[in-house]
């Protein structure tokens, strides 16, 4: 190996990249400067407008044609990025940089066999390149490489498509790998098993990486160095444990803050959230881009700040910088609103009670399913659920994508048909289709949907979206309705000039703020939330978390709190549910929950989820192979095809029991209590309650 | 005399177009009697085949190759022989005598004999057959075969135009006793069937058996069907057809600067007229139809649509080529708008009358149709125009039933012909119903009497009453176009387009 | 970016103009909607602007080619070509666009009820369609006209049974598309009436697709209008419908070229400034 | 994919009754008197009423349409009104030559078209793309009539290369016959070279946002190798769709086509049986157009199955 001491890996310096629309330039990279060594792995984390995507692509020169890079050089391994002929990239590309993109399924040819997709980079023999197909695709632990290779991309799952992109980018041994959010498509037991791969080859081979990401807990466990973009400037960028344990730039405190610790929850403090919004990208500013939202911002943020340099190789973008490292002044935001929530936790009555809920979908009929020689095949949905919610309680519904979750929300708003099951709510008994439901039921029951974009009619503005429900359902005349949509305006803290705004004027948050004005417009009973705030940034989430929770204080609103992120979840809710496959697997108090015995799901779930408080390396369950498909039937315990604690046959044959344990939690499992406790490796509640002191 | 002289298709406009290009057989060592090379004509899509039901030009000038006449008209409307090669009237004038030529045979190689043409004429007498000119033999008793050359037709009263009648369209001989005559083209012409693709073409060749020697000089004669005239004109300039007979005046227009072609145009006694119908309102007020004849500009007409080919009009079927019939001494009266208008308002329309002109699409009627659109309009006349296909129209016998509209009706030997189905009262064809017993009487005299100056007399009179108050308005008598390559000779357009005889056309050597 | 402009524009005049704006961006657009805006003028103001009557003969003037007197000539009988191409473009425009029109009516009714509802009415209504789809337009218009007879109401009804289907395909699928967005299970869950959430929340979003759809009906409407009166089964004469004129005048084309090329070209002129502006719409509507 | 196509035959055979209803319903619907249509004007009823006996025009419609449907289905197509002829040789005839023309079409525009598409789509924006947008555009909506007629002009009465006119004789071989196809060939694929260059064009510039095409790029591939075997691959499958269902709707859809040139195919003789009436030959016609139609769709479903993997193997 020749040193290089003084020529990292990767040098960027001043990089500004624009983007060329409709004659006007946009600078969406401003005066970024960054280094990759060999063999250490780069985090760059920002959400959404921050410019992160676009540094990767730059520093494959692979941006989109209106983009351009207008200032700064790349440096890789002496090749000069920014002024290679693009012809000569190819000759870079794969072998030199490889990349692994964020969603596997469109990034594979749909059209060629995967073996081949691998295969061309090489120029062997068909034979050779065949054999040393297989031989990469064992090397990603794809199972049956042999039948992967023959498959085209839609057969395989998400993790063996990511696995099959990584097998790729590893194909030609490149210096660096640029991964572009490789996880995040992915569910969170795979994405634990993907992750831990990318990590052990990328250290086995001695490989420099740029990993991107809006995810701060997966950084913590990947990453040597952390970089914060934010509006297209770099914020702040060091070692990862001194920035997660030390952040500089109030920023990434705000971030680090912002995300709800496992185990934490609302009835011990509030999230400490980042108010306003994100900066549009390429919005030109003056002064600190993030002095708008910064509770330290003084008369010196109007200006430009530099990037200072810290002691311990550390950068920050932050004119206070000194005052903050010296320990002067706390950028973290002040300390009243970590004051915790009181909850008095007295016997309520239930509002809402589900017994046995099926829910199934047709699939197209064959021709014998047509003309009735066969039963029309069905895939369920959701298979005999039970659970009650109490008045102003928060029920938690937590699972991976297809588990259900979605559909049984659906079924309690009355938007999806059961195919058996009852419902009761509020003492009488709940009719499953919409036309059934008195519009009083209706008044008292709403729900908040999951994707912001499609959650307001684009044609309308803020006023009508608000002011329908109050004319719908309260009767209100438009004069009264229309004064009454500035309350709510207010409620969710949107100025009363927000009304006359179309959705597409709003960012991801105000459009989850005017959702949430909706649903509570009527002031509902019982409010059903499908992930609101999966689709919103991290430092965006927190604020309408708060203020979910303030609606629902101030109106005494229950809730059914669906989300696949158990820290999420856990922050919010009073109870947990947790669905897998259609069928609760555990159901216990939120905080009972994080405490052993662990059912063997929730325990992988709760082991997959990477912790933001400290490095911990990788998941310490790793489940087998991925969630079932919905048309594939399984007898006995859903769970049993990748159980770790499988016992043996009685757990694929036989339904397993509901056992209830004396501190009110209910578990579906063959394993006993005791054999539970034995089992459970960590107390997950034990690390948040040690943080904690 | 009736018979059919409207063609379903268009009636007379005739066309005669020619190109060189022609398939030429095989040529070396020939004599120079050897038929040779093809003549590609351009005709409309052929629907009748069997020679009882023909009517359209296609369908005629097919026939007239395949079959013989057994006596023809020349272009001059002389009566002259065909396959009888004499006759005989009897002084009573109820006795006409055939002799027929000898050593014919039909194509399948059977000899011809009397025995045929009384069949034929037979079967276009039977009721069974229906054949749409049975009436005009109604008169006939009987037809006999003496022999095997003679056959004798004896009537049952007199009919000054009996031999016209003989030579009608549809009087082909068939060998006696055809099954069908639509398919089994068996007959005794100068062309045999070789190939008959309907809506695509039918392919004829030269009968080297044909009675009459040195006949055909031809080789062969391709019918290729074009649904509009347009078309065939230009593929007769562009030299893949030699001869179109089918065209408005203002597309033979068109053809007068081509180098190749010689384009020919003859006058007839065709015409297009318009007629109300005068059995319901608006047209059983004669007021009408003279307020429509005084908003008529026939001399505009003429000159619009004809293009100044054949003669102006005068209202009467009667043309000038009917030398001897023909009288212009009666005046047609002038143009006068505020005249018609007056007369519709006397007949209770003082703000003018709306009304549906039907028109076939074929030939200038449209043209026809859109010039009246705008002469008429001056008098408060307002129309609109429906444009159909003639095939169409005439199939099912809206020409008979609608208002007002347009009919072509084809050149024909002798005047009698229109009176008799078109204008006396209750007559086959009598679309206008028009009902007049000084008419009637006018055109028994002319149909029946062997007194020539009687005729003259009769045609004058019912020349003057149609002008007065016929139910039809006739703006021009059309001339027959055709167009025909310059490499061909002996072409001779004839009035009635279908029945130009090829026998004697033939091409020059390159 | 319009698509954020649009955003922007509270008011639906302000998003008109946006959109018009947009048309006028590109070059290819611009002369697209000129043209468009030209021949509607003509087709309102044609008859105050035409020289001379649409069937007005001038027996002294037939044949003439183009001059000061006639702009475009006159045709066989003595009629102005420039007046009836005027004229014609009302007889065209008005036809092909009140049979898009009803297309377009009756079309996106269809589509939003059969997709809305789905289910054993959707596959009905959808294999009839696929069904009337499996025959060419243009047969389908024979048929048709065949059956109605060569009339202007005649032609209403084969645009309309021609292009609806289509339309209604279209539509149907936007509100495939858009029903199952969580604003339409909003509005149910407020108790939104049936005809609220298809008018009021589903109906606008099919608008960008349907004014797209309906351009490019409106372009072929025109073709078809013209193709039919060429075949000489549409519109009648002495309209001065532009196929007509050219099936009219062909014969003449040696002699009197103008007369069929000036209609003919008035055709193509339209069908392309037609196609020119829906393209520029499409792109102004959908994408960029 | 076995139940796939069956899957499709199905719909096929569903789409060819219900479009069978329609021709018949329509048909049927057409003015006039069918059997005065046959014999004429001249005949008298007793005649008529005989052979609407005798064709059955007196049964009721449902039992018309099944014994109608029946014969189809046997090849029994009946005897043409107006010809007198057997309607099946006879379409068989024009089939040969529709098929003919369609099949120069095709030659003409489909390579020509993708390359176009191909170019303008790779270079999006650009000079080379709009010129081929705009032209494209311009051409795809122009009626035939209107190109046919310039194109005769210029090739036919200007230029002289090719007849004006293509009234092929029946039965003529493909060489005798193809002077006169190219002028209606090139009329049609004016039409048929811009809708397909627009689709691939789409098609292309689809693809090439996709992410897959970024992977095979980083992954070093050479561009051509990137543009023919991912992007091309992908961006044509609608394009190849396209042309089959075009292959089966140029069979009879060239009515305009056909009539201005005079061209004996089955889209002139669909022009005929209407102005005809002639309901057996009309309804001949249609049914061979929609049977050819049906087939080019499944054969597009099939083509689409075969190049879709996802399709294929599901």
């Amino acid at each position: 190996m020749t040193e290089r001491n003084h020529h990292p890996l990767l040098e960027i310096k001043d990089l500004d990249v624009a983007y060329r629309i409709r004659g006007s330039v946009r600078r969406v990279l401003r005066g970024v400067s960054l280094r990759v060594e060999s063999g250490s792995i780069l985090g760059v984390v920002g959400e959404s407008g921050s410019g992160k995507t676009t540094l990767a692509l730059a520093i494959l020169r692979y941006l989109p044609k209106e983009g351009f890079i207008q200032a700064g050089e790349i440096w890789f391994d002496e090749h000069p990025i920014h002024a290679l002929p693009l012809e000569q990239m190819r000759t870079i590309w794969g072998k030199e940089i490889a990349f692994v993109p964020q969603d596997p399924s469109s990034s594979l040819n749909p059209s060629i066999k995967i073996g081949e997709q691998v295969a061309e980079m090489l120029h062997l023999h068909p034979d050779d390149a065949r054999a040393r197909v297989i031989q990469l695709f064992k090397t990603v632990q794809l199972a049956d490489p042999e039948h992967v290779a023959n498959s085209y991309p839609h057969q395989l799952s998400g993790g063996m498509q990511q696995r099959v992109l990584i097998a790729m980018a590893l194909n030609l041994k490149p210096k660096l790998l640029v991964l572009d959010e490789p996880t995040s498509n992915l569910d969170t037991t795979t994405q634990a098993a993907v992750l831990k791969l990318i990590c052990d080859l990328i250290r086995d081979r001695g490989m420099a990486a740029i990993y991107v990401t809006h995810n701060l807990r997966l950084v913590r466990q990947v990453c040597d160095r952390v970089a914060i973009l934010y509006a297209g400037e770099l914020l702040e960028e060091g070692p990862t444990q001194q920035i997660f344990d030390q952040p500089n730039h109030p920023y990434t405190r705000g971030l680090l803050d912002s995300i709800p610790r496992l185990g934490e929850n609302k009835s011990h403090m509030r999230l400490r959230s980042l108010e306003g919004r994100i900066p549009l990208s390429g919005e030109p500013t003056l002064g600190c881009n993030y002095r708008s939202r910064c509770h330290l911002s003084i008369e010196i943020c109007e200006q430009h700040p530099a990037l200072f340099e810290l002691s311990g190789s550390r950068v920050s973008r932050c004119h206070r910088w000194d005052e903050i490292d010296r320990g002067e002044i706390d950028n973290r935001k002040s300390s009243a609103e970590s004051i915790p929530i009181l909850r008095t936790s007295k016997k309520r009555l239930p509002i809402l009670g589900i017994e046995d809920i099926r829910v199934d979908f047709p699939l197209q009929r064959t021709f014998e399913e047509f003309i009735g020689r066969k039963q029309p095949r069905k895939v369920q949905a959701v298979g005999g659920v039970k659970f009650e919610i109490l008045k102003g309680q928060t029920l938690g519904l937590v699972g991976e994508s297809g588990s259900g979750k979605t559909t049984l929300a659906r079924v309690i708003v009355g938007l999806q048909d059961t195919a058996g099951g009852t419902m009761r709510f509020l003492s009488s008994a709940l009719p499953s289709r919409l036309n059934g439901r008195s519009m009083e039921t209706l008044r008292q029951l709403q729900m908040v949907f999951q994707n912001t974009d499609e959650a307001l009619n684009p044609y309308q503005t803020v006023e009508e979206i608000l002011r329908r429900p109050l004319q719908r359902m309260l009767g209100k005349n438009r004069t009264a309705a229309k004064r009454d949509v500035l309350f709510l305006l207010d409620s969710v803290q949107l100025s009363a000039e927000y009304a006359k705004r179309l959705p597409s004027q709003l960012s991801g948050g105000e459009r989850q703020r005017v959702a949430i004005a909706r649903a509570f417009a009527s002031h509902p009973t019982l409010l059903i939330a499908d992930e609101p705030v999966s689709s919103l940034d991290a430092s965006v989430q927190a604020a309408v978390l708060n203020l979910l929770n303030d609606m629902q204080e101030k109106d005494g609103t229950a809730a059914l709190f669906i989300s696949h992120d158990l820290a999420v979840v856990g922050y919010l809710a009073d109870v947990i549910a947790v669905i897998y496959r259609g069928q609760l697997m555990e159901v216990a108090e939120a905080h009972e929950l994080f405490k052993p015995p662990y059912h063997p799901y929730t325990e992988a779930l709760l082991s997959a989820i990477p912790k933001i408080e400290y490095k911990n390396g990788h998941a310490k369950i790793q489940l087998k192979g991925e969630i079932p498909s919905p048309l594939e039937k399984l007898e006995g315990c859903p769970f049993h095809t990748r159980c770790p604690h499988r016992l043996g046959e009685i757990c694929d044959q036989e339904q397993p029991p509901w056992r209830t344990l004396a501190s009110g939690k209910r578990y579906f499992c063959h394993i006993d209590e005791d054999g539970l406790q034995k089992l459970s490796q960590d107390n997950y509640f034990r690390d948040y309650a040690e943080l904690k002191e | 005399m009736r018979d059919r002289l409207i063609s379903r298709s268009t009636l007379t406009l005739g066309v005669f177009l020619i190109t060189g290009s022609l398939l030429v057989g095989a040529c070396a060592t020939d004599s120079q009697e050897a038929p040779q090379g093809v003549l590609r004509v351009a005709m409309q899509p052929m629907v009748q085949t069997d020679p009882a039901f023909i009517s359209s030009d296609s369908e005629i000038l097919f026939a007239n190759h395949v079959y013989d006449y057994l006596v023809d008209v020349d272009p001059k409307n002389n009566i002259v022989p065909r396959l009888a090669t004499a006759w005989e009237i009897s002084e009573d004038g109820l006795t006409y005598t055939f002799t027929l030529a000898e050593g014919v045979a039909f194509h399948d190689g059977t000899p011809f004999t009397a025995a045929d043409v009384a069949w034929t004429f037979n079967r276009l007498r039977d009721d069974a057959i229906d054949a749409p000119t049975a009436d005009l033999y109604d008169n006939i008793l009987a037809v006999e075969a003496e022999g095997d050359l003679e056959v004798v037709f004896t009537l049952s009263a007199l009919n000054p135009f009996f031999l016209f009648d003989l030579s009608d369209n549809h009087a082909l001989i068939l060998k006696a006793g055809t099954e069908d005559a639509a398919t089994n083209f068996n007959g005794t012409g100068p062309f045999k069937v070789v190939n008959y693709s309907p809506e695509d073409r039918v392919e004829l060749m030269a009968n080297e058996d044909y009675f009459i020697a040195g006949q055909p000089k031809l080789s062969g004669v391709e019918i290729i069907f074009f649904n509009d005239d347009e078309a065939s004109v230009d593929a007769l300039r562009s030299g893949q057809i030699d001869l179109v007979m089918r065209m408005s005046a203002s597309l033979f227009i068109s053809l007068q600067d081509e180098s190749d072609i010689v384009s020919i145009d003859i006058p007839t006694n065709g015409f297009d007229l318009i007629r109300l119908r005068s059995d319901r309102p608006p047209g059983d007020d004669p007021r009408i139809i003279q307020a429509m004849k005084l908003a008529t500009d026939r001399q505009e007409i003429f000159e619009l649509v004809q293009q100044g080919y054949g003669a102006e009009g005068r209202d009467s079927p009667i043309g000038p080529l009917y030398d001897e019939y023909y009288n212009e001494e009666y005046q047609i009266p002038e143009r006068d708008v505020n005249a018609a208008r007056a007369l519709l308002a006397d007949a209770g329309y003082p703000d003018g009358i709306e009304l549906e002109l039907h028109t076939p699409d074929t030939g200038g009627r449209p043209d026809l149709a859109a010039v009246l659109k705008d002469q008429w309009a001056e008098a408060g006349i307002s129309i609109e125009i429906f444009v159909e296909p003639e095939s169409i129209y005439y199939g099912e016998n809206g020409w008979l039933e609608v208002n007002l509209g347009i009919t072509g009706w084809g050149s024909r030997p002798v005047p009698q012909f229109y009176l008799d189905v078109m204008l006396e009262c209750g007559a086959k064809w009598n679309e206008s119903h028009f009902c007049d017993d000084e008419f009637d009487e006018l055109s028994r005299i002319a149909g029946s009497t062997l007194n020539e100056s009687d005729r003259i007399q009769a045609y004058k009179a019912i020349q003057e009453l149609l002008i007065q108050r016929g139910p039809v308005i006739i703006p021009y008598y059309f001339a027959q176009f055709a167009g025909i390559h310059e490499q061909f000779q002996g072409f001779e357009l004839k009035a009635f387009a279908g029945r130009t005889d090829f026998r004697n056309v033939s091409i020059s050597s390159p | 970016m319009i698509r954020v402009a649009l955003g922007a524009a509270s008011t639906s005049t302000r998003r008109l103009k946006i959109i018009i704006a947009a048309l006028f961006q590109r070059p290819s657009s611009s002369v697209g909607v000129i043209i468009v805006i030209l021949f509607a003028f003509l087709s309102i103001f044609g008859p105050a602007l035409a020289p001379y009557g649409p069937n007005e003969q001038i027996a002294a003037d037939a044949r003439q080619s183009p001059s000061i007197k006639h702009w475009f000539g006159t045709d066989q009988l003595g009629r102005d070509v420039f007046s009836r191409v005027i004229l014609g473009a009302r007889e065209v425009l008005s036809l092909a666009g009140l049979g898009t029109l009803v297309a377009v009516f009756f079309g996106s009714f269809i589509g939003m009820l059969s997709g809305y509802f789905g289910g054993f009415l959707d596959e009905v209504i959808m294999r009839l369609f696929d069904s009337l789809l499996a025959l060419p337009a243009m047969l389908l218009a024979l048929l048709l006209l065949g059956t109605l007879g060569p009339s202007p109401g005649g032609l209403l009804i084969v645009i309309s049974v021609v292009y609806t289907p289509i339309v209604a395909r279209v539509v149907r699928s936007v509100v495939l598309r858009t029903k199952t967005k969580a604003f339409v299970d909003a509005a149910r869950l407020q108790g939104e009436s049936l005809g609220n959430i298809l008018f009021r929340e589903i109906f606008p979003s099919t608008l960008p697709v349907l004014a797209v759809e309906a351009s490019l009906r409106f372009s072929y409407a025109i073709f078809l209008v013209s193709s039919l009166g060429f075949l000489g089964v549409g519109v009648q004469p002495p309209s001065p419908d532009w196929g007509l004129m050219v099936k009219e005048s062909r014969a003449f084309v040696t002699q009197m070229p103008w007369a069929m090329y000036f209609p003919a070209g008035a055709i193509a002129v339209v069908v392309i400034g037609v196609n020119l502006a829906a393209d520029g719409l499409r792109k102004a509507l959908q994408d960029d | 994919m076995l139940r796939y196509v069956l899957r499709r035959l199905g719909f096929l055979v569903l789409t060819l009754i219900l479009t069978s209803m329609i021709i018949f319903a329509m048909t049927q619907l057409l003015p006039g008197d069918t059997a005065r249509v046959i014999l004429g004007r001249e005949a008298g009823e007793g005649a008529l009423e005989a052979l609407r006996e005798e064709l059955g025009l007196n049964d009721p419609l449902p039992l018309q349409y099944g014994n109608w449907l029946i014969h189809f289905f046997t090849g029994d197509w009946g005897v043409s009104f107006s010809t007198r002829s057997a309607i099946l040789p006879l379409l068989m005839g024009r089939l040969r030559n529709s098929l003919m023309l369609t099949v120069v079409i095709l030659f003409m525009s489909i390579p020509f078209a993708i390359l176009l598409g191909l170019s303008a789509g790779l270079r999006e924006g650009k000079l080379l793309d709009n010129l081929i947008s705009v032209g494209s555009l311009s051409v795809v909506g122009l009626p035939e009539f209107v190109s046919g007629l310039v194109l005769i002009q210029i090739f036919a009465f200007g230029l002289g290369w090719f007849p004006a006119n293509s009234s092929i004789r029946i039965g003529s071989s493909f060489l005798e016959a193809l002077p006169m196809l190219i002028l209606p060939a090139l009329t049609a694929t004016l039409v048929l070279l811009a809708y397909v260059a627009r689709l691939t064009r789409a098609g292309v510039i689809e693809e090439l946002k996709q992410p897959y095409v970024r992977t095979a790029d980083l992954k070093g591939l050479p561009r051509r190798t990137v543009i023919l075997k991912h992007v091309l691959r992908n961006a044509l499958t609608p394009t190849i769709t396209v042309i089959a269902i075009s292959f089966g709707w140029m069979i009879s859809g060239l009515i305009v086509v056909e009539n201005v040139f005079n061209y004996p195919g089955l889209g002139r003789m669909l022009l005929f049986a209407i102005e005809r009436r002639d309901l057996p030959l009309l309804q001949g016609v249609t049914m061979l157009t929609v049977v050819g139609f049906a087939l080019a769709n499944l054969a597009a479903d099939l083509i689409y199955a075969t190049l879709t993997p996802r399709i294929r193997l599901s």
